[in-house]
């Protein structure tokens, strides 16, 4: 449409009315005889709304595409006769998401505050603040996608597609947004204990939202068929496409970019490449750590333990991104890579709980430990208050903690409530006989890698 | 000395080689197969076209084993992979000449362990 | 070059000059003493171009990528053994395509009106209207490889390389500039009954297109053996990597961010974001609808299909996505989703026409849908005409609708031709032992995956 | 946090911290009720800075998703048993790559000049001259881990893992950042014959550096076991994934857009628009010549030499992709096209180093063809000066041949000397058990491909 | 009893099952092998590198057949598999002894089908 | 007649297959197996669980031929694929009634080769 615009000047487009109304003044700017000081300045400001508004898209355009990192990560971390479900399942929660949270999702998380702070309503998705209508909302979408999608992954390779279906619905119109609204929105944990919790790109509100679904999800269907012995011994059910996970990492990691620096919601914000830095010191020191420590424990750098120590040290980094420095990214980043590592060993030997990607002890863990970070590592230099260890107290770790456990007894209530009565009513896990044949064949009727020969012995 | 021949179910082959080791057999050659039997297949819907698959997945399990060996072979296959359903799979038993040990170059039924 | 701009002050660099000539406002406004509103309003004028060139080279980007999600649909739809070969065919139309089409192809699209509008003739690749040169070329040749690469889905698996060489230089450098001219480069459709064919962001120019290509060539060319039976039974030929065409499809909805809120050329055009909401919801709206559908038409919610679906709400979305309301996108979306499963079963069980990645349905038909619902659903307040459901009568529909009729029968014939020619000369289909053995061994001697024990039956 | 802010006005956020210190100028403009010519210019040198630091950061993102590229292209030719392993040494050396440059290499690239212009010392990673704080290394970063992650695919299938990661370590912290200060730190070959080297972007600096390494690496190693016959006949090695490293390549084309058009570390540099034209051309042209050269050559199109082509196209246009016009652009890619060809056949026929995926013709050969090419093609008018070609005489393609000649002189002894050191120490090679049995399984205990029939006979 | 094995055209796969259904053998087991023989296999270069592959893809069938079906089991497969080229394929006929359904413990002639 | 079935490292096929064609035997047909023999598996570790791996990638050779043939057939083989190292592999022979080729019809002995 603009694209014609300078090259036939003759047509009168659409698109000119547009700029008539909203955009004229820098056109006038430049073509008309005489600027003035206050044209100049509402230019500007023009100008400077663009660059927040193309900022924040090009971030959320990133953020959606860490759906395909999810995909590619679960997929890979998986069997092969699950393959295709389990990317069914991703795609649909994108889009049944999109959908919750455009007519439901987004007027509770950022609409009128109600009963003091607990949640909103009438939110508009047009509705931006100083950026270009709808650009808040596409910002928004993408990041409850993002929580919503985390629990495919704990629940995989066993779990009744329609289930899942509904379950996605509930948590982007519903779950997620109720806890946006607390700290994001105006709810009570943004003005609470004389401070606001912290959580810049959503440690919690996003990433322990989603690990905490998957906490109760994995609960609830149990493990799948074969993961535990009879003598309680444990098994390895290796996932079937290392490359494919690797590469689901590496968009995830490319997506982050999007996911901390964006929040800030603007282009001017003069720290996004300081976020982006602590980011990615983050994701390289988690790395590092998880593979070190895994060779440590196990005898050898383990693969899919070095991939999950990226995600953790991204998760971890998220709520203190934009409050800490490169050097304490680092540190925070060593951490969540160890932490990783005993997390998933503890949930899979210890609780016996079967998570075949890791996401509970990823999101969940390493979200609230990212988020407590705050509390120990922020500096007021970068724009909030000191940390216990930079001399401010206990306070803000304080109001941190008691987000972290406000967002844990919510989502995880609220979600084994809801998969107890998915499991009740729909059904939540497949038959036996379609578990070992595999969902792709039973839910979907599809073999993902049609004429490949598979050895299906588990 | 016999070659015995076994189809199973592939989810099977874990408990059909517990039971072969209890059973003090402890070589195997095993490959995937596709099998068609009185087991149904299922049907599939690719882009909307219905098709039938009737060749299942099947582990092939091959065990030369000595005379004296072949019961307690066919009997720890069936223990292992039996679960009463149609699928199960079948033993086949043939004659085996000779047995060569590459490694070795032994012959006969000393070589067969 | 530039990088070292602020580390070695004492170098005069190549890149000084640039500055000097046409960056120089800028850097004098903050260098010098005193500003004055004209110099200002020079910055200022200056500044507006960057974030334009910015936007517009970002989502030229994106679309690039598209490219990537083509491949990968494509060959995770087909079979194994031609993997290599689409693979080829996709970075080859691409590379072909964008030599033609800055020898040729953009001339023709953008050039000086000849005949009345029927095409144009030379536009030079630097042309850039208010953008910094180059900026329009590289975004207009993107979407140029676009219309091109859909086309070899619909051929796959029995087209012979050399004569989709041949093909791919053609649609670039004559048969998609002639319909960009028309629509998008000040021709005849331009200007038409009093109005002008809406269709922002190509479903027509672009889209159908492609997929009216992909018609004339799917059906000169006859279905892969085996797919229809002797008594006219319908065979499934599965694709062979449902998680790669899954990637496929996120990259495509990734690009299609690039795709249409690029295509207003202006990170200033206030309707950006408004524009990537209504391009999302019609995807999420797209899959939903073409699961359901699908799942009541054959029992299970088939992945292909879904993926298709989601395709074709991005599609259909492409023409009105800047005139319609999210809510109207919601709707399109819906439809096409239905529309897309429709169409394949249509083209592949009635007309017995084999489209292995359904290329015809999703570009051809639900472009041409998309574009009639700009007739229907487009209001007013968006910055064109309002469409029939919005009280503007049956005018823009009728405009809309000759515009689809007549990119129809000029693409479709052209291509008709060309195919049949291509038939007679060089040859359009590869033997039946090469066919059968796969075109990865015979048209490039080389294995897609070297080791991998792979059943081919078919 | 800044996306609460137009939500809930009540709110002190930490955020605002920010804006009150650096980015209040904008907000006063636009709220106070008397904007003067001096805020105005404020404003507008604030919007400059952010869109020159958004424009990077972007770049930078998409120069960090080449890292999946790479990833990608490296595993996929190169045998599924060894998938995993490569995978993780194409993930750990960005890791640790990232902790060695901003703890050592960016001060050595960046730092003051020390003996005459052979290192640097002191550089800190938050200085961005005019960008905002940081913005400037994380661009660097992404350029080092490209140069470091080269080495990868030459050295793929039998390199010990804990050796890998020490030659991570040091060519990032030591080996790239002395030839990066040479070059782009304002060392001595920028200031060398009465002119200046000019590697835009890095066909030495980045790519060359990564080639020699990898010749270095590869020498020493030696060829993978049945590489080579008993008799020196050359056997064929193919790559197990095709798609995948089709993936990569577009993944990497994609990344360019921001490798090039972002070397300029500025939005508003007139010429972005233009680089990535030249760099799309090259690209194209390197994929068509290299295809049609190996046809000629071998009697097929073959894949992954095109594929290699396009890389070729690529690597070579990165030196001159500013200072040379879209048609010359063309030419050094057909050249480079060809040329990959010649090299590939030749370090593999001729000299016998086994490179699995190509990286010392692509990344050494081609990296310094394009170099050279700058003193041949470059065009005064795009701002620099005038190659042989166009009358500028030989002294510019002198200096560029100096260039090459040093770098290559310094690369290959240092890497050679610690490849040599490596081996000798904790070991360069796997053993042969290793070797045949696959790296994945030995060094990492895992499969890659679980549950696949793979056919391993080499 | 006899044991039935053929290698034959990956694409004549269907064929062989639809001759085999219409001589009411209804059980087979399928397995992907490579094959070489008088077929000569193609070569490919990779790389610039030429190699030549002689192993070509096959399918392999294995059917245990009471001896009153075997005439028709062998015919039943000519005739799906039969092109007149090279390539085709060859049938190996040779001893069964035993044969056990593991399902119901049966054995011998009863078992096979 | 007889069935040679050889199972060897996946490594040496190209040897072996050498050492059978300079034994004159140029028709093969192969497939991949899994291993389970003296030879021990490895252990893998994935995610922190330790699993023995003890079926080892082989490859299966079978060779149909005619009883004056048997005797360099196995010897190529072994030629070809002995190491001395524990995992070498066996051969097995058994006997064979009749071959069929499916191109031509032609039976027994003359049909093999
Ligand atoms: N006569 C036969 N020849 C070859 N394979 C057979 C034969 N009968 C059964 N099989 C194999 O055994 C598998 C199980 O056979 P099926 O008849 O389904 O089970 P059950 O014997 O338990 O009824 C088949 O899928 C096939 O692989
Ligand atoms: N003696 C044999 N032993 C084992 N397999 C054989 C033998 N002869 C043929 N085959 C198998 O049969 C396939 C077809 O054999 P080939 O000689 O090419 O065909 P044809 O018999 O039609 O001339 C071979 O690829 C191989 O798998
Ligand atoms: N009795 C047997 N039955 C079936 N396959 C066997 C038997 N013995 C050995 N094999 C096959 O031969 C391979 C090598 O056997 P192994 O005992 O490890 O070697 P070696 O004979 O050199 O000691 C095994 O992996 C298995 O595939």
């Amino acid at each position: 449409m603009f694209r014609k615009l300078f090259l036939n000047k003759k047509m009168i487009l659409p698109a000119i009315v547009f700029l008539v109304i909203t955009g004229a003044r820098i056109l006038h700017a430049q073509e008309e005889a005489a600027p003035t000081i206050a044209s100049n300045a509402a230019s500007i400001a023009d100008t400077v709304i663009a660059v927040d508004t193309v900022w924040t898209l090009f971030c959320a355009f990133l953020v959606f595409f860490m759906q395909a990192g999810f995909a590619m990560v679960e997929t890979g971390f998986t069997r092969a006769k699950n393959a295709g479900n389990i990317i069914m399942k991703n795609q649909m929660d994108f889009a049944i998401g999109s959908l919750a949270y455009f007519l439901l999702g987004f007027g509770i998380m950022f609409g009128t505050d109600m009963i003091g702070g607990f949640f909103g309503w009438g939110g508009d998705p047009a509705q931006s603040g100083s950026l270009r209508p709808f650009t808040f909302w596409l910002f928004q979408v993408v990041f409850a996608a993002t929580a919503a999608t985390i629990v495919s992954g704990a629940m995989a390779e066993r779990t009744k597609f329609t289930s899942y279906l509904i379950y996605s619905g509930i948590v982007s119109a519903l779950i997620y947004p109720v806890v946006g609204h607390w700290i994001w929105g105006g709810g009570w944990l943004s003005r609470v204990m004389g401070g606001a919790m912290i959580d810049f790109a959503g440690s919690t509100v996003v990433h322990s939202v989603g690990g905490w679904c998957a906490l109760a999800g994995a609960m609830i269907l149990g493990p799948r068929i074969g993961k535990y012995g009879p003598n309680g011994q444990v098994n390895a059910i290796p996932g079937h496409n290392i490359p494919l996970a690797a590469l689901g990492v590496f968009i995830l990691w490319f997506g982050w970019f999007g996911f901390n620096p964006g929040s800030t919601v603007s282009g001017l914000a003069p720290n996004i490449a300081h976020i982006a830095v602590t980011t990615n010191l983050a994701a390289a020191a988690g790395a590092c750590s998880a593979m070190i420590f895994a060779w440590f424990r196990f005898g050898k750098p383990d693969i899919s333990m070095t991939l999950n120590g990226a995600l953790a040290g991204l998760v971890a980094i998220t709520a203190p991104c934009a409050n800490v420095s490169p050097q304490s990214a680092i540190i925070i980043g060593l951490m969540a890579g160890v932490l990783v590592v005993v997390a998933v060993e503890f949930i899979d030997k210890v609780l016996k709980i079967d998570d075949p990607v890791g996401a509970i002890s990823v999101h969940g863990m390493c979200g609230s430990f990212g988020t407590m970070c705050v509390g120990l590592f922020a500096q007021e230099k970068f724009g909030g208050v000191n940390g216990l260890f930079f001399g401010g107290g206990v306070n803000q770790l304080l109001i941190q903690l008691t987000g972290i456990a406000s967002v844990f007894v919510w989502t995880f209530s609220l979600a084994f409530i809801m998969f107890k009565v998915l499991s009740a009513t729909v059904g939540l896990r497949v038959t036996q006989e379609e578990e070992l044949r595999g969902l792709d064949i039973d839910e979907h009727g599809c073999e993902s890698y049609s004429g490949f020969q598979i050895f299906s012995t588990q | 000395m016999k070659r015995v021949v076994a189809y199973i179910r592939p989810e099977k082959l874990p408990d059909v080689k517990k039971a072969l080791f209890e059973a003090e057999v402890f070589k195997m050659s095993v490959t995937n197969a596709l099998g068609c039997g009185q087991q149904k297949g299922y049907s599939t819907t690719y882009r909307g076209v219905a098709s039938e698959v009737n060749l299942l997945k099947k582990i092939r399990i091959e065990i030369a084993v000595n005379d004296d060996f072949l019961d307690r072979t066919v009997d720890a296959i069936v223990k292992g992979a039996k679960e009463g359903r149609i699928g199960d799979g079948k033993i086949f038993v043939s004659p085996l000449e000779d047995v060569i040990r590459i490694r070795t170059g032994e012959r006969g039924p000393a070589a067969i362990g």
